[in-house]
């Protein structure tokens, strides 16, 4: 028997450490149900960012959601991140389980 | 003729260790568990001096630094606008680092100072705190102005309760309530280790300015000259209003310095959020890269210098 | 020439860090053959749980394997942590180079 | 009349900051490290008491701390699921909890008593181990009942092996092995930097307390009795089994605070294990948001003062 | 409105810590525009590695890029690592917003 | 006669609880943190002992440690290939561990002559960063052959700027430039927490080398016969070099402890890399599984009680 999962999307955010407050906020706002967060480093267009200290730290979070909500985050981070923050997004469809649960 | 001090010889190992790419990196959980500590040690410092005595001197000291900081961040932003030609963001992201206070050049001051056994008035840790809040108000105001929508509660909580100014102001609150007595038993960390830990995070310190020299080289000569010529200026203007407020050589040196740095950590942070548009690698890479090194080399011993001239004791 | 790549599901669990030995020994026993953690944050219908100490800690375990396994991780999941533990999981269809690996 | 202890002060600090919602927050890291230096210095010192005289006494003390603890849990249990109505494993978990121990508030005990020299029998940190080992398998018995496939194995590893009961043992085993001269070179760190660390463990308590005030808004009164009413009682059982094994006004403090004080590390986490369908949110509002900041704040003096009128010391 | 995504390939890479950098080098090397590094533990065919110390960590890192160039790196990794190091490498199907970025 | 050395306890406690599957378990930053400070406590001493003598008679012994180091790689390279059929990369990688060093067998040496207060020649912190240096070299030319595309740039790099050598120059450079005095402000924290310090470190390493039972099962005798009698010959190659360089029996100790030992950290590193196809299992466990133990429980006296010997000093 196979599981009765349901498609959902998962969006995930690579941004500065910085502004994880000020993310988090706008997510509760936008009405996401859950997130999580990790720390990273990396580098990208907006060069090397090690970690070493604050300034120099990226994190990651990851949103599931249903796709409509995804693409709202989407345009949101669109248009008051990308200018100013080192950030990269992308979505990925994913299978849950508890679809009444994102 | 005096050996350099051995907190100074960590950064420049540190500095060393950085330009020659060594593989050298402190785990950044040690990082900030340092600064933590010398947060909390200069507060509890300064909070058991001011136990000691009456606190009305503070009032127009306060009020002063005050001035001191809206006046030098006012001065950078000119500065930066007119012969740097910088964006108005950028102008006041940076003129805010340099309005406010780097806490580990105030504590290579203070390592200093007792090193030659010189005294100074224990409320330098209040004007610090007071220097690094106003600076973070001052930037925000200039880059944006004052619109109806300006949200002022979270720009209040931005600037008194970010992380360096609550660790400021509750070590300075222990050491206030406990007295210098009732610091006795939590003195073997917080002030015998003091030095030990600070050289060690200038070890990382020197790391993290070696970063700042490829961005020092693109941005060319005028940032390196704002970040020599703008700590000159602050210093002669915290030397006035120290004199004007009567310091003693010690509290003059301190003051001095104070107004010298720039800050490195609560004000970029800050300015990360409330003024996105600013590139804040421009900011560090002279507070940072040109302003901080000065100092702790070559400008403490200076300001001493001259806060002696100044207060008539020259030796 | 395109690489010769096979599909396999990649699970992952967002759970409390508190369960991790517990729940890696579950994966042994029904037969997983390689995991990945990492340390995370977040928050979702348990609340917030931003790590400042191991009770508030996350985790984040990725399992890479063939769909009826993950199938069967999932249902056990759902049988043993779903009801008493900050627990979320979503499957993704994934390309491997070396099959026989996972 | 005496001060706060500046200990007390660091934790107010971090209780106050947590409750402004300040940005302030240690490194995880940091927590664990002064929670390990903690746990070892504790068990060192008792263990290098122990290596200065006869261990025979410790037998019936141990068999004293081991009726005391499963008493404690016992009344809990009923207390709870009579009054309070809690779910039999909301009961069993919670009960565990105060019929275990916190090492952070023996800790202020211990730098309490230091302060006002006054001595304690060096075999506290033994029964503060068998304590602490006791609650988690009468809590799992209370929950489960015990059935045939009880897996006592892993139940005795999580029992025994947990990282708090091993770190204390541990430093108990070395301290015993070294005595106090062997000690001598680890003393610098151990022993002199006891207080200052403590001060900083502190700071993070008193954020990880302003976090439970959620829940314990959210639970109502029930659990803030519970709260206070259990220490006391616990206090009054502890003093009555000290006066039974005939222990020194300190010990006798101690063994009370031990009683009163609630377990929020390792019993937490053996019961998230081991009783899942408990909720952990509001064991840890009880112990930690109610009981811990009232016996550090209210419950040492008062056990002491309780203490010195039972062994007819009262000043 | 739907958001005007674009098709890009995620690759995951974990593997000892101790190849970070000459890895990250490689990657500079074959072209990629950016990666994310994460810190991580687990366990596969070369035992557990439990990020006790150095030596036994384990990293996660991802690179967001073209088909092709994800398989070229992976091409590289097999190559150069997949015989001497623990890694494990996947690839899956994301979508982007700014394509010129990967 | 004389009781175990704490340090020494605390790696037995570490072993103790890691072969007992105890949960215990120390952050990863911290022991990072605690290897940083032992590297740099160690280079400053060396370091400030330096400033006090000439240097000239430090040009003969750097070259003896260099053969030294050498003659110990080719020989374990030799013995492992010949006696232990072992590959070409896995003998070169295993010998490149045993012909460098372990600061942390270095660091138990100091602490056991400083506790029986036997002097040493400051510059053994030169020879053990040199001896890092070189082992590193040498393996990577054994493993590989000299080829005309050896990437020698990134090979010096890899050698010379590793994170260990890079802590131990720089406070052999930071204590020269210091000296005693110049590092007195630094002292609390560096030099009088030194052995805490290295107890805390120890306790670490016990977990580490509890992990690596398991493959020395797996390996068999030839891995645990090579990890004892290796370091005995090694040692006894340290004792003749020091004897020809004519130290005083605390530096002969160190030297023979120094030749003894096999690094863990920076050998392991470097080889991985440059030598890839050798498995770092074998190398980790002889080093750490045998030696290393080997080394702090019995090597450090016999060294000693045969320095005292050959020096004509026994008791
Ligand atoms: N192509 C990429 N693949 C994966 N991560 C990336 C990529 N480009 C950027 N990043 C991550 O996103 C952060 C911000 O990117 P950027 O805004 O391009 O500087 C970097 O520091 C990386 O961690
Ligand atoms: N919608 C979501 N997206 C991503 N992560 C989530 C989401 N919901 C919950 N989580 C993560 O899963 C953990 C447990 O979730 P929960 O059981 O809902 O409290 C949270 O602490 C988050 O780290
Ligand atoms: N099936 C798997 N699913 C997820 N991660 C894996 C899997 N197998 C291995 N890993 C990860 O990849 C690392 C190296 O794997 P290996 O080369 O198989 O030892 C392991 O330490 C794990 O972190
Ligand atoms: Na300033
Ligand atoms: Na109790
Ligand atoms: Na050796």
């Amino acid at each position: 028997m196979t599981l009765p999962t349901e498609k959902r999307t998962l969006l995930t955010i690579i941004t500065e450490a910085i502004v994880e407050p000020t993310l988090l906020r706008d997510l509760d706002r936008l009405g996401v149900r859950g997130y999580t967060v990790s720390d990273a480093r990396g580098r990208g267009s907006r060069g090397v960012r090690d970690a070493a200290w604050d300034e120099a730290a990226n994190i990651r979070i990851e949103v599931i959601c249903p796709r409509p909500l995804a693409e709202e985050v989407l345009r949101h981070l669109q248009a008051r991140y990308y200018a100013n923050y080192a950030m990269v997004t992308f979505l990925a469809e994913i299978e849950v389980l508890r679809p009444e649960k994102f | 003729m005096t050996a350099l001090d051995p907190v100074i010889l960590f950064f420049l190992f540190g500095l060393t260790a950085g330009l020659l790419r060594s593989e050298l990196k402190l785990p950044a959980a040690l990082y900030e568990s340092l600064s933590v500590f010398l947060l909390l040690a200069i507060g509890l410092k300064g909070g058991q001096g001011l136990a000691t005595q009456p606190l009305a001197p503070l009032i127009p000291q306060i009020g002063a630094v005050i001035l001191l900081g809206a006046a030098q961040t006012l001065i950078g932003f000119v500065v930066l606008r007119s012969m740097g030609r910088f964006s108005r963001a950028d102008a006041a992201a940076t003129a805010a680092h340099y309005g406010s206070v780097s806490v580990a050049t105030f504590a290579v001051a203070v390592a200093w100072l007792g090193a030659r056994h010189i005294d100074f008035e224990p409320q330098m840790s209040i004007l610090l705190a007071i220097m690094e809040i106003l600076a973070i108000l001052v930037g925000i105001v200039l880059a944006r102005g004052v619109s109806r929508d300006t949200d002022w509660r979270a720009l209040g909580h931005e600037a008194f309760l970010g992380k360096g100014v609550t660790l400021l102001l509750g070590g300075m609150a222990i050491g206030w309530a406990a007295g210098p007595e009732g610091l006795a038993p939590v003195k073997g960390l917080f002030f015998d280790l003091f030095k030990g830990v600070l050289a060690l995070f200038l070890l990382e310190m020197g790391l993290i300015v070696s970063r700042q020299v490829g961005e020092l080289k693109r941005r060319g000569i005028f940032l390196i000259a704002f970040g020599l010529g703008m700590p000159l200026l602050s210093a002669l203007l915290g030397l006035g209003t120290g004199l004007l407020l009567d310091l003693s050589v010690g509290g003059l040196t301190l003051l001095a310095t104070l107004a010298a740095s720039a800050s490195y950590i609560a004000v970029p942070a800050a300015m990360r959020i409330a003024v996105p548009e600013a590139n804040p690698a421009i900011s560090l890479a002279g507070a940072l890269g040109v302003t901080f090194p000065f100092n702790i080399l070559v400008g403490i011993p200076l300001y001493h210098g001259l806060a002696m001239q100044l207060a008539g004791t020259a030796p």
